[in-house]
């Protein structure tokens, strides 16, 4: 037996024994799924457990290195690690932007120091981060940003103010990109802190969208002092960190593969929509399988060691555009029962909900627009695009 | 064929946009969904838009209406688009009055016009059965029982259906269609109130053996057909002057937008794509206007395509007011996505409208048939 | 009897009495077109009659003044001369771009001499004209043409090159943009010239397009002289001129009223479309009305004494863009026969010939991407447009 | 399912660029078309295909073919379609292989599929009879006589019918459908060469009283649905792959006059209106070419939904490659109007290759049936 076999009968073995049943049942709804951090309140015991028994192991993160609290697994043991977790159909223990977007950038851009106190606490859920970028005047133009960050000697004194900052208001801590330095263009003098988010000053509001409560907040600083051992990697020069972080948010986010066909949505319900509706799912349905199978390409040629490059770019556009499309002709065919908004039967007007919800998909991680700007410029290389 | 206005109807539009902007902005919408109003509309303002004359815009005279025709109705209802007015205009002061006023009997009209004028009296069209509006295929029953009928069936969408005194309900009689008037409190009469995306009201009716009685019926036994085509006519083409209204509005917002929000150093109006999907929309919007107008224009003079024109209306603002506000979300960017922006308000408000009594595909289909492919 | 009503009688029987019956038939293809000129042959002796009749009353340029051989009529009279034309289907006697664009021009800038020059023999149809505007780099953007008129004391010395001259191979004089001075902004330095095409060193070539021939050519000029006195307005000045004329152009070019719907032709040629074409068709329908109503709408408000202004771009745009919409689906029905290229069947490929030529509606007069920054600029007044 | 090239692909890929950009260019089409060829394309071209083994890139080995494939078959079409390339390719070395590989008897593979394959025969499919492609709706009869048949009937648009020295006919015989290898010299057979807008041919052909003998069969008599499945799915697939090449190829000479032309004092590639739309035509061709190699490696694999996946690669690319020839027009400028530049030729072969074998209102409607609503 080789060593990755061998290791693929233990970890089997491991997680038959202590993977607690409850966690092997789907998600009912997005409670279910576990943040960790401070505050956090378990939904069962089976969830904690479940946690406390992947931390320990390091498999909350099980490639970074050991001494970080990760897994220290090899690609290859890594991916073994979540077949077999797929097979019994294992929860994920822990969402976490600290293992998804800190920790990769500490890990590239981090000192020793900074690994060795963020990273294990990370691991263990303990800590629960959230990603301050975007400011109300600083939207697809993130570099303007504005945020301001004074060097005090010992400390910076951070004042501005942050928007759409996910679940600002759960959160333990923070990683914010700020201005140290508005001398220069505009990507420089930007700089990468991270600090408490109960730092006297630190105040949160949660946004209200089209289609109901989000996770989204507003966070306001006002004189907030951020140790000067708190900024990671260069003054000034945080922009490449906030690029490396931006493009691996945009490679999660272009996941838009696995829907139900409306063509089964059409089944299912009953429905018979009238030609000229049936004629747009048609042309629809069409044009949502060519873009699976873009993305089963990308996937393979991501495989065989192609970057995507800005072909990311691509598929975000694409597959949100097409997204929303779906959305409207899912309202279309549900016509009067879509279109409640309160009640038991209409599950508090999920349908509708939903379909608002999909208009912010062309917006979030890059507009549209901005996302043809980059295939207008890295791929057809288009003059001053 | 008047596609331009005259002297009384800029008149009334004056008045009718200096009313709605100061008595009943987007703000109250947001007040009346915000403190989960009773029945969802104000009284006080259904009570002004009495005082002047608004809801009897398509009243007789003789029945103390001011009758100034489908022209005059259309700049009331595109204004109240335009803020998103919450109000029965649509149900009680069109939709009943055109049914009461070609097919009602002396009696009813009596009865039944002037009460609604004043803004007394609320009155609910009752017509769909399933998910999509289908006139052509009504299931719910009046069977002759004594000297009236019993009613047994179901309603869904019945705009204001919640706070209406009295329901309009088309059902089957043996082979035809008919309409009965019936009184919101009868016995067998079950109303749920649906609280809808725009946080505008409708209700889901149901009928179990409701009695009626034969002066009950709207006209006579059999005049379901000539009905339908008279209201449905009528709501149809008030719902796309509402829905020019409110993308008209919507795309002023946008384009201020464009020229105030600075991105990269710029004023994002200066950015040319941008530019030139506002300059499409307002293409498709002076099309939408023109296609508003002759829809009220030839129900003003009763032109015998007026049900073809309406039609091709109501398919074109749905799909016009539907990209207004869809562009209007995108072009504001994260802004847009939020409750605080009124950008929201007007995305539901025109996919409610635009569902309502035949979606565009709905009327594309029908266009298609009646040109005969 | 009013003056009016009297000028209509007498009018109605001097058309009774003097138009040719044969001019009283519907033009069987654009040969029957009387375009006049030095080289014109009269396809018969009743179109030379008709022509000779109508100028000798200053028909072929009703409300132009006599003295320039115009007939002098009021708007009113002028338009009962149409309607009685109309109203035994007469043919317009003389087609000229002497008449529609440079006479209007020479009217508002031109100097006494050269109208009384140059616009009676444009009535009598006894010069063909052509507007040498385009060049190859100056296109959609006019303004930056090259063509150069070097002042030679006497005369002006003209070297360069223009495209998209319509009928500039039958045509006997041009009027012509050149650049007179290069030291300034664009649309500065820009002169209008009047000059004999027959003149040594002009040379013309048609231009073939895709849907096979028209009337388009090349034309060059090679030292060509052109005396002073065929300047029109001042020197240097002359983008004015060319403005004019352009929205002129417009306004007549935004006529796509009329056509017949494609029910009739479904109708007509007992097509079945299937359910999606039938579905794009009916899409298509109801915006061709919507634009005819609006087309009606602009005119009434015309009539109101509202002007068009850049709504004449809204037109342009949406009627050329429509129109190209229509030969698509017109395809689409015809299938297979539609495809055909060289057979008496297809009158050569008429249909085919004609889907070619109406890629070319949102290019000529205007691109749709200059009728939209158009509409950006002076209606949606959005900035830097 | 292999969405990207093997080795073997690759090389040929390669070495299809090479030969067609070298021997058969756009420029060999204009030739033919402004020398008012007799036959629409070059045979010496023809036999260097045979030489290179692409006339028999799906022929068995055991006929002499070099049996690569339909990935390898599509790579070949693409690059004729980037090229323009005239020849009988999809009548001879597609469809008529496909019939007879799959189903005629071993007589008629030995005689027929080495000849083809040496570039010798040529041979035309007869399917359609009237504007639209409609294979469901043959009525075109073989009806019994003495030992064989007789063909009656008409059929329209026969690809390369003008110069093939066998017709294969689909007729009906009785309930079913069979098909016939027609010699092109039969008596009865009425050929007449039609040109189309693309500058290529094909023929109107009628039968009348056409005699032919059983052998003439191919298979079996009630083969013809079977045969009509196989080479339907494989015409489609290279007709697909011909468009990926064409609309790719006009999309490169449009970015290339983005990058190059002025106006305005810019490049015009500079405008963000056009670079929006040229990016996202870009996406448009990347789900194009998903679509294609999709088809093909279905038909590799033969996979039981190969047909469908097929019929949706069909109407996607007719729908792209036709948006790209459009946008080449227009972004051309007056330019791309001249028979001067090679857009126009793009847009006319991408018309006809769009409408043969099936359009994509055809195939929408196909597959929106085959998913069941």
């Amino acid at each position: 037996m080789s060593e990755l076999e061998k290791f693929r009968e233990t970890t089997k073995a491991w997680l038959a024994k202590n993977c607690p049943p409850e966690m092997r049942k789907p998600m009912r709804s997005e409670k279910d799924a576990c943040w960790g951090g401070r505050n956090w309140v378990f939904q069962s015991a089976d969830q904690k457990l479940w946690l406390e028994r992947m931390a320990a192991k390091g498999w909350t993160a099980p490639s970074w290195p050991q001494k970080y609290g990760g897994g220290g697994l090899s690609r290859s043991e890594a991916k073994i690690l979540q077949q077999e977790m797929n097979a019994i159909a294992a929860r994920n223990p822990l969402h976490s932007f600290g293992i998804w977007m800190l920790g990769p950038a500490l890990l590239e851009f981090g000192n020793e120091e900074q690994r060795l106190r963020y990273l294990p606490e990370i691991c263990r859920g303990e800590i629960r981060w959230c990603q301050g970028y975007s400011e109300p005047n600083a939207g697809s133009d993130l570099a303007s940003l504005a945020t301001k960050a004074e060097d005090k000697g010992d400390h910076y004194l951070v004042n501005g103010q942050k928007v759409w900052t996910s679940y600002a208001d759960q959160s333990d801590w923070i990683f914010c990109l700020v201005r140290t330095d508005n001398t220069g263009k505009k990507h420089y003098g930007i700089s990468f802190l991270l600090f408490d988010m109960a730092s006297k000053g630190v105040s949160t509001k949660p946004i209200l969208l089209i289609s109901g409560r989000s996770p989204f907040c507003e966070t306001f600083f006002e004189d907030v002092k951020v140790p000067k051992e708190n900024l990671v990697g260069e003054r000034d020069k945080g922009w490449s960190i906030a690029k490396y972080l931006l493009t691996h948010e945009r490679e999660m986010i272009g996941d838009y593969g696995a829907v139900k066909p409306l063509s089964e949505i059409i089944a299912d319900n009953g429905y018979t929509p009238n030609p000229i509706l049936r004629a747009k799912i048609a042309e629809f349905e069409i044009d949502a399988w060519a873009f699976a199978q873009t993305m089963s390409r990308m996937l393979m040629e991501a495989k065989a060691g192609v970057s995507l490059g800005a072909k990311s770019s691509m598929l975000k556009y694409y597959g949100t555009e097409l997204n929303k499309r779906r959305y409207e002709l899912m309202m279309d065919l549900a016509g009067h029962d879509g279109l409640e908004w309160e009640s038991e039967r209409s599950n508090d007007g999920h349908l509708a909900r939903s379909w608002l919800r999909t208009k912010g998909n062309t917006i979030e991680g890059g507009t549209s627009e901005i996302q043809l700007n980059i295939i207008s410029k890295h791929i057809l290389q288009l003059p001053g695009a | 064929m008047a596609l331009l206005l005259n002297e009384d109807e800029k008149m009334l539009q004056e008045s009718a946009q200096g009313f709605f902007a100061e008595k009943a902005p987007v703000s109250q919408l947001r007040t009346l969904r915000d403190n989960n109003d009773e029945i969802g509309f104000s009284k006080s303002l259904w009570k002004e838009m009495a005082e002047m004359g608004f809801t009897s815009v398509l009243i007789p005279e003789e029945y103390s209406g001011v009758d100034m025709g489908f022209m005059a109705a259309g700049l009331i209802s595109e204004e109240m688009g335009r803020n998103l007015t919450a109000s029965p205009f649509l149900s009680s002061a069109v939709l009943a009055v055109e049914a009461l006023k070609a097919h009602g009997n002396t009696e009813q009209k009596s009865k039944h016009l002037p009460s609604i004028g004043a803004g007394k009296t609320l009155f609910a069209l009752a017509i769909d059965e399933s998910n999509k509006h289908n006139p052509a295929e009504i299931s719910l029953t009046a069977t002759p029982s004594g000297n009236g009928f019993k009613l047994n069936g179901y309603k869904t969408m019945v705009v204001d259906g919640h706070v209406a005194n009295h329901i309009m309900v088309i059902a089957k009689t043996d082979e035809s269609m008919s309409v009965f008037i019936v009184p919101n409190e009868t016995k067998g009469v079950e109303i749920e109130r649906t609280i809808m995306a725009d946080s505008r009201n409708a209700a889901r009716i149901s009928f179990d053996d409701v009695e009626v009685t034969g002066e009950q019926i709207l006209g006579n036994v059999g005049d379901g057909d000539k009905i339908l085509d008279t209201v449905l006519n009528a709501g149809r083409a008030i719902l796309a002057a509402e829905m020019l209204g409110a993308s008209s509005q919507v795309f002023e917002h946008t384009n201020t937008y464009l020229r105030e929000r600075k991105q990269f150093g710029k004023i994002i109006g200066e950015f040319q794509a941008l530019q030139h999907r506002a300059s499409h929309l307002y293409c498709e919007l002076e099309l939408a206007r023109s296609a508003v107008f002759s829809a009220l224009t030839a129900l003003d003079d009763g032109a015998d395509n007026a049900g073809a024109i309406v039609g091709m209306a109501k398919a074109k603002l749905g799909s016009v007011a539907k990209l207004a506000a869809l562009e209007a979300v995108q072009l504001h960017g994260g802004m847009g996505m939020t409750d605080e922006l009124d950008i929201g308000l007007y995305l539901k408000r025109i996919r409610v409208a635009q569902e309502l009594l035949g979606d565009s595909d709905f009327h594309l289909e029908q266009s298609a048939r009646h040109k005969g492919y």
